[in-house]
């Protein structure tokens, strides 16, 4: 018993500790403000030098804690949801390698250590997408993630290295403060933020590279929800958030950002509302939300895209580990239109599904209200038209979230698969979650009374309306290559490329090109040829050619007047 | 007195490094490096790095050679031809090492700058490799770890 | 007493009879012996200019070299019975 | 610059150590033997001299005089150098043992220790590692298959008890905070023995001694129904001698560490509030400290002739998986120990 359980305690006790430490940080940086901790230095080359360091102000303080909490939660609903895997040691060691690499990207004091985790966190997401890696189509998905991310790093990657090159330092209060003396919209400070939201862009899914997001999907549920919808796709929110006094700096960037994530919020809404497979509605939907946020952020509103960002990791993760309980219930089946009914098989599943259904969908006493509100209420501020539009995209979400719930757990059960609800180790977590879920929203309770009345009297109608199409008559209307963003991306990209390609091969390529690639691959290749027996796989030779080579060098050195 | 030991341990040093790379029975040739190191621990005593001089002693007399001896013993080793085949070799060898002694020379003799070290202490080694030198320590323990996973791969029997 | 450069001449000549011996040998395990012969001299020479840390780190790093170069010569041996240097030459490009 | 003195006491030191060493060694022989009748219910030797007290010189001399007779496809100068190892490495580690207070003689200090190494852990466990190597050469040179079998039984036993030993060792340098074994008997007066601050790393380090001497229940490379007679089949005579009279040396010198490291030396409880001339107080150090010594070569006779002995796979079990985490266990909770305080 202990023994088919115990890599899962330890894994949970460990973060566990972590959560109770971070609760004590909190209150400290509440108390006394931000702190900075010290560690080494890791390297110095020349004048650059980079050192490893630990920063608690308020905004790691709470992504901290929201890390080691919601992934507390997650770590004990994955005891009950692997129980039976024969790998779940290595499952519960990926686990907490992510948690330790996204507190290294949230806790550390500069960027450089920060991409650290940046990086660990992606090869994370990698390695626990492809954890069934018996299925082929499993491991492509996880390779899809890793290059999409691969993309966005690039554009973290060379942000970083204009920032080394005007700022000489990748220590934020360095960065920051003189980032501070530059004029606004200068051109470097401009290229530092283009580049740094690009790769905002590959980690918090937002257009165009969203697509690997809904793939990311084949990993095991609980991972689903800790890392694909609470925490390593907020990534690229914290990261703007914490280079905030950058983007203040360049106000056409910001605007940039402000529409990619308007556009994002609107393309996943539509997708999500023609999905068969309960996690893919629930992942678009992400990829919606990040959409809400990082619109936020764009406005100018980074409190509100944090706050969203917070309740969203508790309504998130609580929707995708109920789902994970369904799909648990059902033997993994993750269709629809097979579900249906459930509400009275899986009473505990129903109720907390519904609790964090209403608080996506933005019902007032729930917490996404609140978040949501304050969104709206930011870019209302920037650009009547994004906040229109973003009205829009509640709707459309009220919509899926009533079609999702009617259709699984309402209605006849359109299976003859055997239901029962899950273990205790799953639902407890649910339940914590389901409380944090309703409640978040407390925090921040601003809100206008008309809001409120015409958020429930829309979700009443839509709810009513869904209810008919959904719950009673059921209507199949999955498409699930509607508007897949793949056959956009064949269609405008690839296809017109590879006719292009056609045309221009038959003219240019057997013609003129040909004869000039023919040639300098028959030089390539025989250079190769007769480099090739430099590697003669013997110990000796290597031996000798190293013996040599040093002794040239040190020879020439001597000669050589340096 | 020091002189007299300096003398005696060079040459005991240089005669069995020699021994080692000419002598035809590889067994002989651990034992002649084995004296190599006890000559090369006598000069850390000279130099006054005691501690040094232990842990030498248990990492090299102690582990390391042990080891060679065991797997010398382990591979009857006799039917090994135990120099390289053509008569160049030697010469060209020879060349490459004379080369590289005289590129070192230029290069060392120009920094090299000798300190006495006295009573060296166990302490400020100790300190100095937990504080300044934290990192590399780590790293090599991973480093030992990893071999240590290594080895027990390598030598299993698939 | 001990002249200044002793020290330095002494490990010079211990690391070229070292070098000597990885070129001429050609059984693979008195040239891993040669190689451990050349790092002890720079121990010696990093000794008398007083770097002690250095020392240990060249010490550490001697014997996982040594175990696991020792291993893979092991297993070699297995596969092709001999520890001749001049025929291994499976990994040949 | 020569305190001529000084070579004079160190002189007669060593060759009283060596003496004393090699008289307590040879004396185990016969305390082995009548020790072994005891527990058996027989009377055991009893021909020569008075009780058979003369039995070691006899059996000396017995070795002395018969013919070393050296193979013929032996490897002669190897032959010879591994049992002089054996014997070195065994006399070697009598340097660094306190054997008493300092005495005042003549208006001089004599330190009753040859030498006190500021790193005189490390040396013990140097010649331990040493000791490998007179079983190796031995063995090999031998030329026979019995011999080298048991020789790699040997030498990997050793290597393995080894790491559990030192592992140990660093739990005690961590309490006493020295390497220098007559400041780690200094460290414990009167009943303060490390013992009670090192209960495991003492049970692990006994174990591995065990161990390392070759004694019963782990004296495999000598198991005479599995390997004729172990390394030393071949060896007659003197040599023969050496060896046998090596691993009861061996047994001695760990007696005595052990006493210095787990069980306060020389140190005398009670005997400081006496306020008796410093010379008596070595002096009865001296006798306590070899009270204790005995004490524990009974230990080591009393276990050889009541236990079995172990199976090979058993004993390397119990090493890599018993002793060596037992220790890190031990070194860990030291650590954190020392790290409170």
């Amino acid at each position: 018993m202990i023994k088919k359980y115990w890599s899962g305690i330890a894994a949970s006790l460990v973060v566990f500790c972590l959560f109770l430490v971070s609760i004590s940080v909190f209150l400290r940086v509440y108390q006394t403000g931000p702190f900075e901790i010290y560690l080494f230095n890791w390297f110095s080359v020349g004048d650059f030098s980079v050192s490893w360091g630990l920063l608690f102000d308020t905004l790691s303080a709470l992504m901290f804690m929201m890390v080691t909490g919601v992934g507390f939660l997650i770590h004990i609903y994955s005891i009950g949801y692997m129980h039976d895997d024969p790998n779940r040691g290595r499952f519960f060691w990926y686990l907490n390698l992510f948690i330790f690499f996204m507190l290294t990207l949230v806790l550390s004091n500069n960027f450089l250590s920060m991409f650290v985790g940046w990086e660990g966190v992606g090869l994370c997401s990698y390695l626990l997408i492809g954890f069934w890696s018996s299925n082929k189509d499993y491991l492509i998905a996880a390779k899809k993630a890793f290059v999409m991310n691969r993309i966005g790093d690039l554009g973290f990657i060379l942000g970083l290295l204009v920032m080394i090159l005007t700022f000489g330092s990748v220590q934020f209060g360095i960065v920051f403060s003189q980032a501070g003396l530059l004029p606004i919209g200068h051109i470097s400070v401009v290229l530092i933020a283009i580049l740094l939201f690009v790769g905002a862009t590959g980690k918090s899914a937002q257009l165009p590279l969203f697509t690997w997001l809904p793939d990311a999907m084949a990993g095991p549920t609980p991972v689903s929800a800790l890392i694909h919808a609470a925490t390593m796709v907020t990534a690229g929110i914290y990261m703007i958030a914490r280079s905030h006094a950058i983007y203040a700096l360049a106000p056409d960037v910001l605007t940039v950002v402000l529409w990619v994530g308007v556009a994002t919020a609107v393309v996943g809404a539509i997708i999500a509302l023609r999905q068969s497979d309960i996690k893919k509605v629930l992942a678009y939907s992400t990829v919606s939300q990040l959409g809400f946020m990082v619109a936020a952020l764009g406005a100018g509103g980074t409190h509100a895209a944090l706050f969203h960002m917070v309740t969203h990791a508790f309504f998130k993760a609580l929707l995708f580990l109920a789902a994970g309980s369904v799909i648990h219930g059902m033997g993994g089946e993750q269709n629809m239109y097979k579900m249906g009914g459930l509400r009275k098989l899986q009473p505990i599943t129903f109720a907390v599904f519904l609790v964090g259904a209403l608080a996506l969908s933005g019902c007032p006493p729930f917490s996404g209200f609140f978040s949501k509100d304050a969104i709206l209420l930011a870019i209302y501020q920037v650009s009547p038209w994004a906040f229109g539009v973003l009205i829009g995209v509640s709707v459309l979400t009220a919509i899926y979230v009533a079609r999702l719930v009617f259709l699984v757990f309402f209605g006849p059960l359109r299976s003859d698969v055997h239901v029962h609800e899950s273990p205790l180790i799953m639902t407890i977590p649910l339940v914590f979650l389901a409380v944090l879920a309703a409640t978040a929203g407390i925090y921040h309770p601003e809100f206008e009374w008309v809001m409120v009345i015409i958020t429930v009297s829309a979700l009443a109608m839509i709810w009513w309306v869904t209810y008919s199409r959904y719950a009673v008559q059921v209507k199949d209307d999955r498409s699930d290559g509607f508007m897949s963003l793949d056959v956009v991306y064949s269609a405008v990209i690839v296809r017109p490329i590879l006719v292009i390609a056609r045309g221009l091969s038959t003219v240019m390529d057997q013609i003129v090109l040909d004869t000039a690639a023919k040639e300098l691959g028959q030089t390539v290749v025989q250079s190769g040829e007769s480099l090739r027996r430099m590697q003669s796989g013997s110990i000796g030779f290597y031996l000798w050619m190293i013996t040599a080579s040093v002794a040239v060098i040190l020879i020439g050195l001597s000669i050589w007047p340096f | 007195m020091s002189d007299i030991f300096f003398w005696v341990f060079s040459v005991m040093a240089v005669v069995s490094a020699l021994s080692v790379v000419l002598n035809r029975n590889p067994i002989y040739s651990v034992l002649s490096l084995i004296v190599c190191f006890f000559s090369i621990a006598g000069h850390y005593v000279l130099m006054g790095a005691l501690f040094l001089c232990a842990v030498h002693i248990v990492v090299y007399a102690g582990a390391i050679m042990v080891l060679f001896l065991f797997v010398i013993m382990l591979m009857n080793l006799k039917d090994v031809p135990e120099f390289v085949s053509k008569w160049w070799h030697f010469g060209a060898a020879g060349a490459a090492v004379a080369a590289m002694v005289f590129g070192l020379a230029t290069h060392l003799f120009q920094s090299y700058n000798p300190r006495v070290i006295g009573d060296m202490q166990l302490k400020p080694i100790a300190q100095a490799l937990f504080t300044t030198y934290a990192v590399p320590f780590e790293l090599s323990a991973i480093l030992f770890l990893s071999a240590v996973i290594g080895v027990v791969a390598l030598g299993k029997s698939e | 007493m001990i002249p200044t450069y002793s020290y330095l001449v002494l490990g010079c000549i211990l690391f070229s009879i070292g070098t000597l011996g990885v070129l001429i040998r050609r059984n693979v395990v008195i040239v891993l012996m040669c190689i451990e012969l050349m790092l002890n001299a720079v121990n010696l020479i990093l000794v008398s200019v007083c770097e002690p840390v250095f020392v240990f780190f060249i010490m550490m790093v001697a014997a996982v070299e040594v175990s696991v170069g020792l291993a893979l010569i092991a297993r070699v041996y297995r596969k092709f019975g001999t520890t001749d240097i001049s025929t291994f030459g499976q990994l040949k490009g | 610059m020569f305190d001529f003195f000084f070579i004079i006491e160190k002189l007669i030191l060593i060759s009283a150590v060596l003496g004393i060493t090699l008289f307590i060694a040879a004396y185990s022989t016969l305390a082995e033997r009548k020790l072994a009748a005891f527990f058996q219910d027989r009377i055991g030797p009893d021909r020569a001299g008075p009780f058979g007290l003369l039995q070691p010189l006899a059996d000396g001399l017995k070795f002395l005089f018969k013919e070393a007779i050296i193979p013929a496809k032996a490897d002669r100068f190897l032959f010879v150098l591994g049992p002089s190892l054996s014997m070195l490495a065994a006399c070697m580690a009598c340097a660094v043992i306190p054997w008493g207070p300092d005495l005042m003689l003549f208006g001089r200090t004599v330190a009753l220790q040859i030498t006190d190494l500021s790193v005189g852990l490390l040396y013990l466990f140097g010649l331990v590692s040493f000791g490998v190597y007179g079983v190796m050469i031995g063995g090999w040179a031998s030329n026979n298959k019995y011999s080298l079998l048991s020789t790699i039984r040997a030498s990997s036993q050793m290597i393995s008890y080894e790491l559990a030993m030192g592992l140990s060792l660093i739990a005690l340098v961590l309490t006493t905070g020295t390497l220098s074994i007559r400041e780690i008997v200094l460290g414990q007066p009167g009943w303060h023995w490390n013992i009670l601050a090192q209960p495991l790393g003492f049970m692990i380090f006994i174990v591995c001694a065990f161990a390392e001497t070759n004694r019963v229940p782990f004296d495999l490379p000598e198991c005479e129904t599995e390997l004729v007679g172990g390394y030393h089949t071949e060896y007659s005579g003197m040599q023969l001698g050496f060896y046998l009279f090596a691993e009861y040396i061996n047994m001695f010198i760990s007696s005595a560490v052990m006493t210095c490291l787990y069980f306060g030396g020389f140190q005398m409880p009670f005997i400081a509030s006496l306020g008796l001339p410093q010379n008596v107080v070595a002096l009865f150090g001296v006798v306590f400290f070899f009270v204790k010594i005995l004490m524990f070569l009974f230990l080591f006779i009393w276990i050889r002739w009541t236990l079995p002995r172990f199976r090979y796979d058993q004993l390397m079990r119990l090493g890599w998986t018993g002793l060596i985490p037992l220790a890190i266990i031990n070194l860990l909770a030291t650590a954190v120990f020392q790290l409170c305080n």
